[in-house]
């Protein structure tokens, strides 16, 4: 769907020195989307006619509001067309294509696990609110930079929503001290101890959801396969159409027969199985 | 009920109206279903197909530059069996003018080809691709060269009943020579612009954007050289031209057809706006009304009256 | 006091760095001088000046396209004996690195000119324009046939001592054909690139933009394209290269270096940004410092380290 | 020179139909402009990178404050540029070239009188302004579209400096119906008439200055030359450089000799003796 996003909010998230912006937008958007799939949108308001830069750029659902007919962006400024979309102010408004791509799929009982690395955690955010609404038990897996990140990034937010938390950063200044797949790791191998004592043969009902580099997602889904848990992750890639239409954003994966094929990230994915990613090629 | 007469021929191949959607940035027609009908399009060309199945290049293969695009998707495609079998009895039902897209690394391959498609098929037309520069020597030589690229029409031309279009490159010293050339291997019309030539470098990386180096470059950035290549084969040939290069707006549409081209293609426009072949179509039979031109046909080529050149 | 060392060299004429301004868009040195003060550039390069004096085209002689411009100056310059007499006694007292750029429509014209221009001029090389898309024939002989543009480069070093910089156009099938033509000819350097032929139609007069129908596109538009024929022909010679097209910041230019360019030069950028050729210089120093390089001169091609293209 | 003016002043010039806008410009250049030069300004706040459109507009300075440090400019929406111009707001900051080019002559003593056509009548306001300072006598011809042109394009500033005028419009809607050379020939031959009688060889110490379209400025010219007066006239071109750098904005002249020459308008210009002007060739 095609529409005209009207800004009705845009603020600093955080830290100004963490360059992570807010972004709210309001259309009919919000009522079709479900957590995972993305947006692409234009950085400048709709009338002003510049082609360059030319293309629009994919931000995640980061939170959506049906009843408010709202969606929440959270973005960095990472280069040229982020750094104009920051101009953007109050009432303006953007060319939107959306809800793009499928998302992740909600288990119907059970934990679900998110493993955030650094602004994965966005996408991350929406997902949790469907789960806990559909009572699931979430607990979240997030490393970062350091203490400031994890708070700029939205700390409080998840706080709030009082799911279980397992913070990591690379400095200690916050959480444990390391990479976010080493508490994973340990939680698994406790898990599994337990379900041994009971005699159950797998972690039982635990699905996890995964966003962040590549390199993380890619250990993420090395342990899941070892502890027998399913695992999504979600994919990023340059987009042109943004529809499955061009073919620029494809990742290698590995079909049943195990050969290799190409899929659209923009269209089948962003979000993939984790086994079926054949991550040396994608990364 | 418009008062302009939108409707267009091609040699052997009607058009509701002149707007087409380009090779490569359009799939196989049902990607922008939700953004833009496709019974609303003058036609549709799919997705260039080769003999053989094909995975393509790695990525990044997508570099954005000043109002332009880079890509080395490198013909990425299912191949021919898996195109007849899977693809083509969906595509032919599509209610518009659908328009196979052809590449080769041999004349073989598009003899194979050509002969694998025909009227029966359900088909409009056939662009031969004799232009992606994207995959190495892929296509590129009988894309430069005169004589190959009046060899492979010909050679395409008598294995299929169905209308021929060749697509040319813009990376030639010449494009008149080409266009000339293709006329006389018997082409029906001339797509012009394939994509030119280009690269990028990632200053931090200190390495090539693209994952192959090259790639071609489309988008608002090469309508001025489009344009001129339009103008300048319109001159050269009787042969109708499909003009594409850029086109995002239908001011830009209207600049192709008054250079000369018959009808116009958008493909990068797309990605900027998936809605843009609509608003092009509306914007050229307004323009057409407030000029006062009963049919679209009459634009083709009328900024060369008068002028000496 | 920097600690990188940015001075560089283009066969017999060293740069106190690599910056230059791109002929026909500095007028004669002075102009930008409020703006950019020339003993901070590498050198500058003339507007281009043949044998005889020539008013050029009719206005308009410029369009703008997206991210790029289109000019039909058509060589407008004072002719040689007016250069001599009027423009060189102040041109070779600018604190820079002086480069003449001279066009010609024949080979005598250009022996004409580079007779009368030796290293005693104060000028420092002489850059042979055989790519002037402009004026009808214009140089277009010569900047597309290998053959021509060596007998011309071939002609011109045996009649001056001053280094020869060949500028070539991008409108060719092979660049690095023509880079080679130039090189066995005797060039010193080249130049990349020259505008690439383009144009305009202005729907509501429906006819072309520009009083002479075609027009050399120049701009952030083209910089791929630039980016992409230093790349090829750094690989097939051994000349120095001076890269331009589309040159606007100091990435821009980087660029241009890690492809293969030993210098580079401003054109549009100027007057995008009167200021550009001087925050390019200074983000060029800091990019080495950051970079950890001592001298510029090691990025000069650094980008095809552990390639294989 | 180059500097950031930091927009003080955007908004609607009268009546929205006629997509007139007033911009102030808070910088130096006010200290050093004179009636008649011009600007380049960029039309995007100099913190968006885009290059999409790539040129500077030339604008003329409408008003010099120099010691506000404020340069005024009056412009219509034209085309893309302007338009994005217009979106500029308050406290964004332009990228400003100038001032460019040579002005108006001020004549030490006499009459100065203004012929305008169109938005020509910009420039010429900050010419009145001078002379009135300087102790001229000013009188301004100003044709326009109609009333409402005429009142959206400054007319109650201009009779607020008390100048004599006469307007023209082509409906008669305000002033005389027709084109404001007639106006001025009028002038002109009734002045004549009243030298002839005072026994004068000449209409004395009066001389116009005219900017519009440049058919109105060729028959201006032709006017003065019949009656003797000298003209100035300002012409327009697309610009390149803005500098005389590019040869992109001649027009043609003839010399003493009657030579046909070329000069660069953004630096030898805009302004011009109009029996200098080739006209046909101009326009
Ligand atoms: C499905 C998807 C969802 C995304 N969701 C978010 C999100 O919620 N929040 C967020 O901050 N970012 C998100 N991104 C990344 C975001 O799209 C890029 O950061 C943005 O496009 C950069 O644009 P730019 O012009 O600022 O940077 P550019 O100047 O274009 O490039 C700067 C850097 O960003 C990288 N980049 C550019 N385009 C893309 C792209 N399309 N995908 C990935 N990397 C790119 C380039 O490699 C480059 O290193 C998402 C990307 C995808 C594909
Ligand atoms: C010395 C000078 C002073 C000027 N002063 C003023 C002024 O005070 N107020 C004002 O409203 N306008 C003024 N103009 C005209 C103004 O520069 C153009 O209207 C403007 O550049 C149009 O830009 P655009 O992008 O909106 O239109 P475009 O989309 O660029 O073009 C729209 C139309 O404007 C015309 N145009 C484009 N560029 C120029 C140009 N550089 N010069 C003349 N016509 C052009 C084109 O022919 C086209 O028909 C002046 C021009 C010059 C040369
Ligand atoms: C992503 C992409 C893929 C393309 N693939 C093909 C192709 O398979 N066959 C072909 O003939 N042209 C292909 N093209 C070229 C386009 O059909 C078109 O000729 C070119 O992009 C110029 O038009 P545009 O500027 O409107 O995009 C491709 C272009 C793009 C951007
Ligand atoms: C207005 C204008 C005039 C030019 N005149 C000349 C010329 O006289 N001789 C020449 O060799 N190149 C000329 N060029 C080409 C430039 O020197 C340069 O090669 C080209 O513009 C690409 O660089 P750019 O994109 O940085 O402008 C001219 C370019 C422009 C825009
Ligand atoms: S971006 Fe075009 S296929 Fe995914
Ligand atoms: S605009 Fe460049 S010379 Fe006037």
């Amino acid at each position: 769907m095609l529409t005209e996003g009207q800004v009705v909010g845009h603020e600093c998230f955080g830290d100004e020195a963490q360059r992570l912006r807010r972004l709210v937008l309001k259309g009919p958007i919000a009522k079709s989307a479900k957590p995972g799939q993305f947006v692409a949108i234009q950085v400048q308001d709709s009338r002003v006619s510049s082609f360059d830069p030319l293309l629009r750029r994919p931000i995640s659902l980061a939170q959506i509001s049906p009843d408010q007919d709202e969606i929440t962006l959270l973005y960095r400024i990472q280069g040229r067309g982020t750094e104009i979309l920051a101009r953007v102010r109050y009432g303006e408004s953007l060319s939107v294509m959306g809800p793009l791509g499928k998302g992740f799929s909600l288990p119907e009982v059970g934990e679900l696990w998110l493993v955030a690395g650094g602004i994965g955690i966005f996408p991350l955010y929406a997902l949790a609110k469907s789960a806990l609404a559909q009572g699931l038990r979430v607990r979240l897996f997030w490393g970062g930079e350091n203490q400031s990140f994890l708070e700029s990034a939205g700390l409080s937010q998840w706080q709030a929503l009082g799911v279980q938390m397992h913070l990591s950063t690379l400095d200690g200044s916050l959480g444990q001290k390391g990479l976010v797949t080493e508490e994973l790791q340990a939680r698994l191998s406790q898990l599994l101890e337990q379900t041994k004592q009971v005699g159950q043969s797998s972690t039982g009902q635990i699905n996890v959801a995964t966003c962040g580099p590549a390199r993380m997602m890619q250990a993420v889904t090395k342990l899941c396969l070892e502890f027998k848990v399913p695992v999504e992750v979600s994919l990023e890639e340059r987009m042109g159409c943004a529809v499955g239409a061009c073919l620029g954003c494809i990742c290698t994966l590995t079909d049943e027969r195990g050969t290799l094929i190409h899929k659209k990230i923009c269209q089948d994915g962003p979000v993939f199985r984790g086994e079926e990613v054949v991550w040396d090629v994608s990364c | 009920m418009s008062l302009v007469d939108l409707a267009t021929s091609i040699e052997g191949m009607t058009l509701r109206n002149p707007v087409l959607t380009s090779s490569g940035t359009y799939g196989f027609g049902e990607e922008y279903a939700a953004y833009c009908p496709v019974e609303a399009l003058g036609g549709i060309t799919l997705k260039g197909i080769t003999p053989q199945p094909r995975l393509g290049n790695s990525v990044p293969r997508l570099a954005e530059t000043p109002a332009g695009l880079l890509n080395s998707v490198g013909l990425e495609n299912p191949g021919l069996e898996e195109f007849l079998k899977s693809y083509l009895p969906k595509v032919r039902k599509l209610p518009t003018a659908v328009i196979a897209n052809i590449s080769g690394f041999s004349l073989e391959d598009y003899v194979e080809m050509a002969r694998a498609l025909q009227r029966d098929s359900g088909l409009a037309a056939l662009e031969v691709n004799i232009s992606c520069p994207n995959v190495k020597h892929g296509g590129m030589h009988f894309g430069t060269d005169p004589k190959s690229a009046e060899e492979v029409i010909a050679a395409v031309k008598v294995e299929t009943n169905l209308p021929i279009i060749a697509k040319l490159s813009p990376n030639v010293t010449d494009i008149v020579g080409m266009a000339q050339a293709v006329q006389r291997g018997g082409a029906d019309a001339v797509s012009l612009i394939n994509t030119l030539l280009g690269m990028r470098i990632d200053i931090d990386q200190q390495r090539p954007v693209l994952a192959n180096t090259f790639g071609g470059l489309s988008g608002p950035a090469i309508l001025p050289v489009a344009v001129r290549m339009v103008w300048q084969v319109s001159q050269a040939i009787d042969l109708p031209i499909i003009g594409m290069g850029g086109i995002t707006t239908w001011q830009d549409a209207v600049e192709f057809l008054l250079a000369g081209a018959t009808a116009v293609s958008v493909g990068t426009g797309n990605f900027v706006n998936p809605q843009a072949p609509l608003e092009i179509i509306q914007g050229i039979e307004n323009y057409c009304e407030k000029k006062g031109l009963a049919s679209v046909r009459e634009l083709v080529g009328l900024a060369h009256k008068g002028l000496v050149t």
